[in-house]
């Protein structure tokens, strides 16, 4: 075969092409470059002042009601949070990721739903779970270990908390669906972290809930590591918040310590949800204050000034502040929700600091809606053993 | 939403007409049938709804129930499946195809990881009443990753029940009751036996999930079989027959669950145990099922459990599939050998 | 607990938020859009003139030699989709996909590639094979069903074609980052359909391979259709090529029609793969004018009157157009090419017609360098079945 | 890049020195000696390098041998696979890590229909010398997810090699001699023994791939167990003795491939078989075992093959695997069952 052999040139040449002519089609759409290039929305600034230039928010947002209840809801995460650093260390949880730093993730991701919105949480959101008001005990079931959730996850409306990361978000696709094809305004919040956008199963959920237009808000938690892995070996990507262009839906990149923009866009894309506008990617900058979890040392991988310089923006403190400097906030008052919170982390010691009831029937009762033949005999070979 | 079915059994068969019709039809009537009786069904894989699937498994449910109970998805079957868990979280039945068993690999997270803990973890509050319909199995001339058949991996995982059937009566309601069982169900399809036929009138009612079948009674040995593999052990039954062996064919039908009933008693009266099908032996299904029978028919069995299987090695190409594949030749080698014995 | 009441509001109200004030952030990044808004860059218009305002196009692929070559690559490519279409309709193929139509895309992803460059094709690119010079007999072994890939994959550094979609990316990372870690200057190419951009493994290879920078080309067959799953069902982005923008690297949209454009962005990204500069992912779009293999029915799915309008795009007619506009090509020339591929397809034919030699040996060969014993035993036991 | 180690074998032990090591320890010790032998080989995965990997198996390999060497990746174990197996394609020989079980199964797909096929596809021309490293197995208080035992979907998968160490000297050999295979090792590692210790001089050659162990003689039963059940079939032989059962404990080490020969002959010194695994028993690999034995130590057996396995339900909570994981009061239960029979 000759037919890939180069022929004799025949013709005269090709006229030269105009180099003078830009390219029309600019085709490097986004270059590399680094993740801090554009700068995240936000109400208030990171010493909790209004900020310059700032992120347009829904009045009633700033309702004092509104603020005192998302300041409550901050304080809950954060004694949730440092009781349950407590108790990991004392022993009483098997294991215990903390939110210290994402409060104000925590406390928006629950404060924008309704009842009859569906939450999905990981492992690092139990705090979410206490402020949607889900008992601290049955919220902490998981990490203590005595079962995988140990919330009504139908009543709350609240998925189990997500481990294998990514996975939850085609659920979100599929209640968002479900909610769609029933007729139902009902929204499906899916939590993430910043790591788990590596995932195939996130990129197939985010494409499926733009081609089907579903009701699913998809919060990414960027908390800069995925345990020792820091976000520039994740994502070479500008922001997290350009993969939603990828998938033609809106995506939004907001200051994920200041609680009131992270409610505004969340309620902004609650509402284009509930109203048939689709899915939304929001990516939330925030940090991962302690270690991924009460077993890792993060001395390994990061320096102590990168923590100091986040813990300069704490969203609690950042809501204080303004709430002070508006009046809505005074002392007393502090003091008042400070004496809340202790009641409510030493209730949560009092319970958790007891071995909880455990029977070997539990393990057996809802492997299937009837026990197969088989599963009774290893349950009665179980329990004989329990007996003897 | 409206509910017209109980949990656990479809709704009873209605005016009958009896019709020679293939598996494959049996299908999409049970399907049809489903949709029909109970409008949280829904019906959603790649190609299902335009084309009605690759193997027109879901020819006209589109057209007749409406794109909000049939239709595409994107090309990803982690999603597909996963958007199935979150649809049976708000209290919906989905059945999903996936479109050849080797497509199904890249949703086995969802399936061992969620689909089949989510009641487990849940204690009972988010039930999954989702049926995943996955062709398998060769001897159609397909190229690679065509002709797998995964059974094994998913009948190891605790919470799935796993269904196939051999026969166009069975193809029918099992994929009813798969559809109307408050629990996941894998449902294996026999693509090769699609175009089989038989005359029945549907809808028909044949044994619940759970129940083996015997398809054939015999006294020298138990061959015991499912999904495609039940034409090829019957084959050998009656080639066996002129050759001086009776014997019996057991279709399992359910691998889980499992009927040791049907099968210890089956071999009981034999004595003899052959299993036979299509994925590679080593650690397959049939493994569990000649453990369980060596266990259990202990001292009443006259010759090892024997197993014909595909061979240990990537499923061949079409040119050389017949060398891999159980033949009845193989099984009556093998029911020889244990008369021998 | 009340901490999550609403407190009595204490302090004087928020003030009035500015609204007068636009967002800084406009942060519905993309809006859903149709598909078809941007159009691609292309050198040819579709009649093969060039085009307005195309695009700029490096002198040395507009040589008379490059042009011819590229024209007898399409012949080829055409020769042999149309040749192998006959042959399994004649039932000497298991199956076949055709490519027809996407000529210019399997054209110019053969002639891009350098010896040592890697190729990973789908079961659709066997067209891009033949040009690539792997023997048809080879080339086809699959599709005939009598081994799973029929020629030397290390030896033509060309992966098996892959079936499994989009599973082949993460393999051109790790052929691109094995490259890089070497010292070679090699790229690897990866061919993918638009239906496979869905998949999670296309998603996780294309971020892996901009966070390790590694020199892999992805080039998207956009033929608008998964078999029956049009494009508008399978994405709701702007286009394929804006998927770049989420991985941080440059993201190119071409008409895939146009052997010239492709050729061109291809260049470009091989260049710079091989300087360092990290992959890129390109969206060709392109048309399947067939079915999606001989066992499709196009029918159901899609109007007669589309396709034609695709055919009057042609690749070849466009790139002869050009080059008989140019005297690069003339009757006679072009007849001769004609009977070059004559003589290719007749040889595919005699040699295809022929019932393959198969031996059961060879499934045991090549399981494991060393096989089994228990492998030898099931050996044994088919080869004494055979003699029996 | 230069090779110093033959395709089959690890290189030949040097500079001996005895001492306390963990079998995490020794892993790591393997990974640095292979890395050392032969810069072909890169380690690679998430928290790899950096951290060391959650369980520091990887502790100090990027400080030594770079980060070309040994990296950390994105979190996407389909693509840390599939870039392993696209690296051996180039000639490189990867070992990767799986955080955890549960976390390997998003590379599913990978495993079986890329690296499980791969040499077999491309007649050899593309071979696939690829460590697949994932702790598994419970006992260690892990929540949901964290204690897996998937070694059956890998063993029922042809072209893959399985291999799992119970004592500090196989943990170092087996993944010496895994780094050094050309063909693809999943390399299960026990976590609840990675703290487990022995006095060993490093490196120690041990069997290999393919060959199982007598960790006890003993002539009225044979424990088969593998991986983190060995010392609780050993702990129950122990008991046992006092019991006055004389228990042999055969360590499996290699699943795929098979030591029949070994685990044949214990069988038919004994006549008796019980095995011993963590995973779901229902379909789980020690049906595998089960039938091989049952099958060619049939004339011998004077018991029933029996199985002392993980319950056939999703691994339990912390609170409750005690009831789930095989124990040695339930093995000798099952010793005192097949001695009756
Ligand atoms: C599929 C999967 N792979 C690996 C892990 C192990 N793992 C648990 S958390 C974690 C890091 C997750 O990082 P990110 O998504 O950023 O969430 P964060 O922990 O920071 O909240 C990893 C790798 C897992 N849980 N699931
Ligand atoms: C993982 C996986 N799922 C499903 C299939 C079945 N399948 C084969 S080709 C195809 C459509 C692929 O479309 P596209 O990626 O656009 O490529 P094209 O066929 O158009 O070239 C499908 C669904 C497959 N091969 N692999
Ligand atoms: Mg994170
Ligand atoms: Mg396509």
């Amino acid at each position: 075969m000759t037919l890939l052999d180069l022929p004799a040139a025949t013709g005269r040449a090709t006229p030269a092409p105009d180099s003078s002519r830009p390219h029309d089609h600019e085709y490097q759409v986004t270059g590399p470059g680094p993740y801090w290039d554009t700068e995240p929305l936000r109400y208030l600034d990171e010493r909790g002042a209004p900020a310059e230039g700032g992120l347009r928010v829904d009045p009633a947002l700033l309702e004092p009601e509104r603020l005192l209840a998302a300041y409550r809801a901050l304080r809950l995460a954060r004694a949730f949070d440092t009781e349950a650093t407590n108790l990991v260390m004392q022993g009483h949880l098997a294991v215990y990721p903390s939110c210290r730093g994402q409060e104000a993730c925590q406390a928006a991701a629950a404060l924008a739903l309704r009842p009859e919105d569906w939450l999905l949480p990981t492992y690092r959101d139990t705090a979410a779970l206490a402020v949607r008001g889900i008992d601290p005990v049955e919220a902490l079931t998981l990490l203590r270990g005595s079962w995988h959730c140990g919330y009504d996850a139908k009543k709350w409306r609240t998925a189990p908390q997500c481990t294998p990361l990514a996975t939850q978000a085609p659920h979100a696709v599929g209640l968002g669906l479900g909610a769609k094809l029933a007729g139902d305004p009902v929204v499906a919040l899916c939590l993430l972290g910043d790591g788990a956008t590596s995932e195939g199963d996130f990129h197939e959920a985010c494409n499926s809930a733009a081609v089907y237009q579903t009701p699913t808000v998809f919060l990414i938690q960027n908390n800069q590591y995925a345990i020792s892995v820091p976000l520039h070996k994740q994502t070479r990507a500008r922001a997290l918040s350009d993969k939603a262009i990828g998938y033609g839906m809106p995506g939004v990149r907001v200051d994920g310590n200041d609680v009131i923009a992270v409610l505004q866009v969340l309620g902004e894309a609650f509402e284009r949800a509930r109203s048939g506008g689709g899915p939304t990617l929001i990516e939330a900058v925030t940090y991962r204050v302690r270690p991924h979890t009460n077993a890792d040392d993060a001395n390994r991988y990061r320096e102590q000034a990168e923590v100091e310089a986040w813990l300069a923006r704490d969203p609690l403190d950042r809501l204080a502040a303004f709430l002070r400097a508006s009046g809505h906030l005074d002392d007393s008052l502090d003091e008042q929700i400070g004496r809340d919170c202790e009641r409510y982390a030493e209730s949560m010691r009092a319970q958790l600091a007891l071995e909880p009831d455990v029977a070997p029937a539990e393990m057996f009762e809802h492997v299937y809606a009837v026990p197969t033949r088989q599963l009774a005999e290893q349950r009665a070979m179980v329990e004989a053993g329990e007996d003897a | 939403m409206t509910t017209t079915t109980s949990e656990t059994r479809p709704a009873a068969p209605a005016a009958p007409k009896t019709q020679t019709v293939t598996l494959a039809k049996a299908l999409n009537t049970a399907l049809a049938d489903a949709m029909a009786a109970d409008d949280r069904v829904v019906v959603f894989g790649e190609d299902v709804a335009e084309l009605g699937g690759v193997f027109r498994i879901t020819d006209g449910l589109a057209a007749r129930f409406g794109s909000e109970r049939c239709f595409d998805t994107p090309l990803a079957e982690a999603s597909i499946l996963g958007t199935a868990i979150g649809m049976a979280m708000y209290g919906f039945r989905p059945v999903v195809e996936m479109q050849f068993d080797a497509f199904a690999y890249p949703s086995f997270e969802q399936l061992v990881s969620h689909l089949a803990k989510m009641r487990n973890r849940t204690r009972g509050a988010l039930p999954m009443p989702v049926v995943v319909r996955i062709p398998y199995g060769g001897g159609i001339g397909g190229v690679e990753h065509h002709s797998d058949s995964s059974e094994a991996y998913i009948a190891h995982t605790p919470g799935i029940q796993v269904v196939t059937p051999s026969t166009v009566e069975d193809a029918y309601w099992l994929l009813r009751s798969a559809v109307a069982s408050p629990d996941p169900v894998v449902f294996f399809e026999p693509k090769r036996l699609y175009w089989s036929k038989a005359a029945v009138t549907l809808p028909v009612t044949t044994g619940p999930i759970g129940t083996a079948a015997v398809r054939r009674q015999g006294r020298d040995a138990t061959l015991i079989a499912y999904g495609q593999s039940v034409p090829v052990a019957l084959e050998a039954a009656q080639h066996g027959a002129e050759l001086g062996y009776d014997l019996e064919v057991v279709d399992l039908r359910s691998l889980v669950p499992f009927d040791d009933a049907t099968v210890a008693a089956s071999v009981e009266r034999t004595g003899r145990a052959i299993v036979v099908h299509e994925a590679s032996g080593f650690a397959g299904f049939g493994a569990e099922v000649a453990a369980r029978v060596s266990e259990r028919c202990f001292y009443r069995l006259e010759a090892p459990v024997l197993r014909v299987t595909g061979l240990d090695l990537p499923y061949p190409p079409p040119k050389m599939e017949h060398w891999y594949l159980p033949s009845a030749d193989r099984i009556l080698d093998a029911v020889e050998r244990a008369m021998a014995a």
